[in-house]
C-alpha cells in the first residue's frame, strides 16, 4: 500500500466514526462550559479531528499514547470511554482519574492512554520511555507523543528525538501542526521551514502530511506504525491542521488571522470527509446521521452520568501521593 | 495606562504590574522585556499583563519568544551581562521546572562565581495560583526552592502599590529577582501606586495591627488572613498581619519585632506547608524567641500532595480564611 | 564483586551501591538501570558505580544514553509505567536543574494525577559533596527542593551497609525515590551488607547513643558528627547521633524520641542553611516540643553563598567535625 | 576570500603564536598537577588548540565568549592573561575571579570573557543572550559560545539555536567535535550523520570544518563573523578535532580507541602547523622557538606569580553573593 492508494471502505468508516465523535464531543464540551454547567480551562481541539482519528485506526488498545491539554480528541480517538472521560473533567469520583486529575492530565491504562500532560514538549520524553518498555518486553507495541508546532521548539523535543533515534525506539512523534502556539504564529517562533525537516538531523524519516486529509494521515500513520513495530525505529510526523478556536475556549482571538481561519473553517475537515464518504459511495447519508445520532446520544449519557457522579471525598486531598511503602 | 490616570483611580494588582514596567521603560532604556507571547501582536500576554507595552516602546524591546524557558532566561542573562536589565516572564511558575539550570546555576550565581566582576541583573515574572480549576501542573508555589538558593531574591506581592512599588525595586536591583505574581487575584482592586514610588526590596510591611498573634503570610493567602480578621475580632483574637512581600530575603526584623509584642507566630502560605517556606520562618522564630514564645509557632499551608483537580478538593488545599482564622484562635488558646 | 565477598570483608560505599544494583538486577528482571556512561564500554560511569553491570546484565539492562537529562528521566517515567523498575542515574546533584520537569510535574505526581490508575516506581540516583576543588556549579545539596515536593522520597546513606539496604529498599518502592550519592566519602569503609538486606525506608538510625544533645545529620555530614564525638565528650557532652538516612518522608517519631531525652537538637547538613532541611526539622521539634527543649533548636548548615572553588574556602563552607562539636559543647552551657 | 584561500602570513603567524601558548599550557598544566603543585579537576584540550585560535584570529576584545569546563585553550585564545588565569585555577586571589570561580568558572570582561559554565549545553542560551544585547545595542558585536559534541543533544542546544535563527542574532555555536562526551563516543549516543546538519533544522547555515586545520578553521569563523556582523545571524559550525587526553585528566582513558588516539596524536595538529609554517616559508625555525620560548616563560612567570599570590580571606565566603541592593 502506498501513500495514494484509495483506504477500504471499512477503514474509511472507522475512521468517520471517530472523527464524527471527536467534533460531536467538542461542541459539547463548548457548549456546557458556555451555559455554566462545567468550569474548567478547555482546549478546544475542533479543526483538528482527522488526525488522531486516521493515526488511532492503525493502533491496538496495547499500544501507548501520551497526549497533552488539548488531548481530548486523541484520547478518545484511542478508545477514552465517554463517561469516564465525562466524569473526570467534571471533577467527579466516577472519572478515569477519580477527578484529581482533571481535562489536561486524563490517564486510562486500559486504552493505553498512559500520560497527559500539561507541560508543553514534556509527551515525548515518556512517550521514549513507553517505547522502550516494548522494546526490552519485544511486545510489539508502539508509543504515540503528539504535541503542538510551538513544542517543537522546546529542549525536550530535541533530548527525545535524538534518543529515540539512537535508540531505534518503536515510538511515533506526531506533531499537530495548527499555525499557533498560544497567540503566537508558527512563523514568528519556529526557525525551520517545515518541522518535519528536523528529522533529517537524527536521521529519522520527518514526514510532513496534510492531517485533515483522512487518507493522507492515515497512511503516513501506518508506515510509521510499521516502521516502529519491524524495530526500525522512530518517525517525526508534521501534521498541518487547524485550530478552529483560540487557545484556550473563550479567549479573544484577536490575534488569529481572520482570513485564514475563514478559510480553514470554510474547509472544516470533517464535514468534508462526509461529504466525500457520500459522493465515494462508502456511506449513505442515513448511515453517517445514524454514526451521528449514536455520538451524540452516548455524548448525552456520558454528561448526564458525569454531572450525577459525586465529587470525590475531600479525604481524597491525600491520597494517591504515596502507595504501601515497600 | 499613563502615569496620571494610575494615580487617579484604584487599579488592579495587574495594571499596576503593567505600569510598574511601562514607567521603568520610559525611564531607562536599557528595560527590555521578552517572553511568550508579551508583545501586543500576541496580546500582550495569555493574561494580557504585558499588554500595551510593545506598541509603545517597540517589539525590539519587547519581544515575544518561542515557547524555550531555557532560551529565555539564557538570553535574559546574557543581555544583563551587557548593560540591559530585561524582565523575562516564565509563564507559570512550574515552568521554572524547565529553567532551573539557567536559574540557579548561573543567574543566582555569577557575580559570586566570577568574584564580583559580573552579575545579573533580571527579573523574572511567573504566575501561579490554586482556585482556576487548573489541576497538577500549573499552580504550584515553588518559592522555597529559590529562597534556598543563594544569589536569587524572590518578592510576591498582595496588593496593587506593592506589586507597582516591588516591580519597580526589582527591577532597580542589581541581582536576579524572581517576581511571583498570583493569577487568581490579578483582578484585585486597591489604592493606585504613586508613580515611581519604590517597595524596598526585604521590607515587610505590617497590614494590620494587633497583639495576640501574629500572621505572617504573603501574595494570595496574605488577602485570606485579612479576610479572617472579622472572625477573629468576633473571637476576641486581635491579629496582627504581616505582609512579608519580599520572601528572600525576608524581613527578619519586622517579624521578630511583632512576635515579640503578640508572643504568637501563625504563618500562613499556599505552598505545601512541609518544606515551605514557613519552615525557615518558624525555624528561625521558634530559635531567636526561644522564651519569649507564648504558644509553639504553628504553620498553615497545603498539604502534601500536588494540588487536585475537582472543584471541592482544590477549594480544600490551600489555606482559606477560616481555616486562617481558626488556626489563628487555637493558637491563642 | 559476587554475594559471597560482600559478606566477607569491609566494603567501600560506592561497592555497596554497585551490589545493592546487582542483587536486585539478579532478582527482578524489571530492574534496568539507564544513564550516561553506565555501561562497560563507558567503564561504568565516571567514578564506576556502576561498573560490572552491563558486563553481567548486558546493554540491553543497563544503557548508557546521551546527555539528555529530560530524556533519561522521561524514558525512566515511561518504561516504569509499563512494569520496569529503572535506576536513572543523573550524574551530578546540580544537573538535576535540566531534569525538574520531569522530577517534579511528571515522575512525582503521575500516581495523585491518575487518581492512583499509574505510579512511578524508579529510583534516581545523583551524587554531590563539596570538597573536591570542582566549584559552584557540582556540588550543591538540593535535597530540600524534592522534599517539598510531594510524591516524591528523599534518601542519602553514609555508610556501606545502609547504602545497600536503602537502595535495595528504594528499588522496591513503588515511588520515585531520589537517591543521593556523597561523592567524597564513596571510598569509605565500612562493615559489608548483608546481601537481600533491606533498610526500610521512613526510619532514622541512631548511629550513637547519647544524654545532652541530639545532632541530627546525614549523608556525609553525619560523618562529620560522628568525627566530632572524642571533642564533644572531651569537653563533658554526651551526644546522641541520629542518621536520617530517609530525608523525606523524615522519621519524626525517632528524632522527637531522641530529642525528648536529651532536651537538645542541633541539625548538621552540608545543604545551604536557609530553607533546608534543617529548617523543617527544627520548626517540627520546636513546635512539638515547644515545653520540653532545654536550649533552642540550632542548625549548622553551608552560608547562604555557592560553593566557592578556593581551597580554604571550600574547606570552610560545609560544616565540619570541629564546628560541629563546637555548636554541639555551646548549645548544652 | 574563500574558503581555501591561502591566509597571510601575519594572520598564520597570529594563529600560531595562540596555538602554541595554548599547547605549552596544557602541557604545563598538567606536569604541574602531576607533581601536586596544584589540586584540581583538569580538562585537558590538547589536541583541539587549532579551534579557538583561528577563531579568535577573527574576533575582538569587544565579542563575547562563553565557554566550558573544558575552556581554557578558548580563553587564552581569546586574551585571558595567564598570570590571572594561573592565580585562579590555584584558588588564589589574584585571580580573574578572586579564586572563587576556578578553573570551571573563569570570567574576564576586559577580553569579552563572559561566563564559564560547568553544565554541558549552557553556553549556548547565555551566548545568545550577549548576542541579543550586540543586537538592541547595534555595536556589531558577536557571540561565540563553544561546546562539544555531547553537548548537542542537550535541550539548551536546541533552544538557542531556534531563538538565534529566528530572532538573527549574532552569535556564532562553535561545536568542538572531539568524538568523545566523557567516555561515550559520538556514534552511540548522537543520531546525527554530523551535527552540522542540525542546523537544516533551523535554516540556520551548518558547518563541518577540519578544526585541526588552520586554514579551514579560519575561514569557517571568518564567514561566520562576517554573517554576524552583518546582520544575517547565526552559523553552527561543527570543528572537526581530537581530544589527546581522558575527559578529566587523570581518568584512565580505556574507553577510547587506542588506534583512533595513536593516529590523532601522529598527527597533532600544532607540530604540523608548525612544521608547515617552516616549509611554506613562513616562519623560520628560530622565529618559531622564539615564540615558544616567549610563551615557557610567561608561562613561567605565570606560575610563579599564581602560587606566590595569597588565598582569598575567608570572609569571602560570603561576599559577592548579592550587590548592593536597590
Ligand atoms: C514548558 C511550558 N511552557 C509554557 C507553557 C504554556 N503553554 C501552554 S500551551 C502553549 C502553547 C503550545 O502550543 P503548541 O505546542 O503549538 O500546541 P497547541 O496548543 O497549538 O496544540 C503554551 C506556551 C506550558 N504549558 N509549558
Ligand atoms: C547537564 C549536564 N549533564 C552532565 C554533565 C557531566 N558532564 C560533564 S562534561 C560531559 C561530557 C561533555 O561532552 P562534550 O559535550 O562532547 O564536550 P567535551 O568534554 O568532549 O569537550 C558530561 C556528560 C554536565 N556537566 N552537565
Ligand atoms: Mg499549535
Ligand atoms: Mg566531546
Amino acid at each position: 500500500m502506498t501513500g495514494n492508494d484509495v483506504l477500504g471502505a471499512e477503514i474509511q468508516l472507522d475512521i468517520y466514526r471517530r472523527a464524527a465523535l471527536l467534533k460531536a464531543n467538542d461542541e459539547r464540551s463548548r457548549k456546557v462550559i458556555t451555559t455554566g454547567r462545567l468550569v474548567m480551562p478547555y482546549y478546544s481541539y475542533r479543526g483538528q479531528e482527522i488526525i488522531p482519528s486516521a493515526l488511532c485506526a492503525n493502533l491496538t488498545d496495547d499500544d501507548y499514547l501520551v497526549t497533552i491539554y488539548r488531548g481530548i480528541h486523541d484520547m478518545l480517538a484511542k478508545g477514552m470511554p465517554l463517561k469516564k472521560l465525562w466524569a473526570e473533567i467534571a471533577g467527579r469520583v466516577d472519572g478515569t482519574c477519580k477527578g484529581k486529575g482533571g481535562p489536561m492530565h486524563l490517564t486510562y491504562p486500559a486504552r493505553g492512554i498512559m500520560v497527559t500532560t500539561g507541560i508543553v514538549g514534556s509527551s515525548m520524553p515518556i512517550a521514549n520511555g513507553l517505547a522502550w518498555g516494548a522494546q526490552m518486553a519485544e511486545n510489539s507495541r508502539v508509543a504515540v507523543a503528539t504535541f503542538g508546532d510551538g513544542a517543537s521548539n522546546i529542549g525536550a523535543f530535541h533530548e527525545s528525538l535524538n534518543l529515540a533515534a539512537v535508540w531505534k525506539l518503536p515510538v511515533i512523534f506526531v506533531c499537530q501542526n495548527n499555525h499557533y502556539a498560544e497567540h503566537t504564529t508558527y512563523e514568528k517562533a519556529t526557525a525551520a521551514r517545515q518541522i518535519s525537516d528536523r528529522g533529517h538531523g537524527y536521521q529519522m524519516p520527518g514526514v510532513r502530511v496534510d492531517g485533515n486529509d483522512p487518507t493522507a494521515m492515515y497512511h503516513a500513520a501506518r508506515e510509521a506504525v510499521e516502521r516502529a513495530r519491524a524495530g526500525e525505529g522512530p518517525t517525526l510526523i508534521e501534521a498541518m491542521t487547524f485550530r478552529f478556536h483560540g487557545h484556550v475556549f473563550g479567549d479573544a482571538d484577536g490575534y488569529m488571522d481572520k482570513a485564514q481561519k475563514a478559510e480553514a473553517i470554510a474547509n472544516d475537515p470533517v464535514p468534508r470527509f462526509r461529504q466525500k464518504l457520500i459522493e465515494d459511495g462508502i456511506a449513505s447519508e442515513d448511515e453517517l446521521a445514524a454514526i451521528e445520532a449514536d455520538v451524540a446520544r452516548q455524548i448525552d449519557e456520558a454528561v448526564d452520568f458525569a454531572l450525577a457522579s459525586a465529587f470525590p471525598e475531600i479525604s481524597e486531598l491525600t491520597t494517591d501521593v504515596y502507595g504501601a511503602m515497600a | 495606562m499613563s502615569d496620571t490616570d494610575t494615580k487617579a483611580k484604584p487599579v488592579m494588582i495587574m495594571q499596576a504590574i503593567n505600569a510598574a514596567m511601562a514607567d521603568a521603560m520610559t525611564d531607562d532604556d536599557a528595560v527590555v522585556v521578552l517572553g511568550e507571547d508579551v508583545a501586543d501582536p500576541e496580546e500582550g500576554g495569555v493574561v494580557g499583563v504585558t499588554k500595551g507595552l510593545s506598541s509603545r516602546f517597540g517589539e525590539k524591546r519587547v519581544r515575544s519568544t518561542p515557547i524555550s524557558e531555557q532560551a529565555i532566561i539564557g538570553a535574559a542573562i546574557g543581555a544583563s551581562l551587557v548593560g540591559f536589565k530585561p524582565i523575562a516572564e516564565i509563564m507559570l511558575m512550574n515552568f521554572t521546572t524547565v529553567a532551573m539550570d539557567m536559574i540557579v546555576n548561573h543567574a543566582a550565581k555569577l557575580r559570586f562565581m566570577s568574584g564580583g566582576q559580573t552579575h545579573v541583573p533580571i527579573v523574572i515574572r511567573t504566575m501561579t495560583g490554586t482556585g482556576m480549576s487548573s489541576g497538577g501542573q500549573h499552580c504550584d508555589f515553588l518559592e522555597s526552592w529559590f529562597a534556598h538558593t543563594a544569589g536569587m531574591k524572590v518578592v510576591a506581592p498582595s496588593n496593587p502599590a506593592d506589586a507597582y512599588g516591588l516591580m519597580r525595586s526589582a527591577i532597580d536591583d542589581p541581582d536576579p529577582v524572581l517576581f511571583i505574581e498570583n493569577l487568581p487575584i490579578y483582578w484585585q482592586k486597591g489604592e493606585a501606586p504613586e508613580p515611581g514610588h519604590r517597595v524596598p526590596l526585604g521590607k515587610a510591611h505590617v497590614a494590620k495591627q494587633g497583639s495576640d498573634v501574629t500572621i505572617v503570610s504573603y501574595s494570595g493567602t496574605l488577602l485570606q488572613a485579612l479576610a479572617a480578621v472579622e472572625a477573629m475580632d468576633a473571637a476576641g483574637v486581635s491579629a496582627e498581619i504581616v505582609d512579608l512581600r519580599t520572601i528572600s530575603p525576608w524581613d527578619e526584623e519586622t517579624v521578630l519585632a511583632s512576635v515579640r509584642k503578640t508572643g504568637r507566630l501563625l504563618i500562613a502560605h499556599e505552598a505545601v506547608t512541609k518544606h515551605g517556606v514557613g519552615a525557615e520562618i518558624a525555624a528561625t522564630v521558634s530559635s531567636e524567641l526561644f522564651r519569649e514564645l507564648k504558644a509553639p509557632v504553628s504553620r498553615l499551608g497545603a498539604p502534601y500532595a500536588p494540588v487536585p483537580f475537582s472543584k471541592p478538593l482544590e477549594d480544600a488545599y490551600a489555606p482559606k480564611a477560616a481555616g486562617i482564622a481558626e488556626a489563628a484562635i487555637s493558637l491563642c488558646k
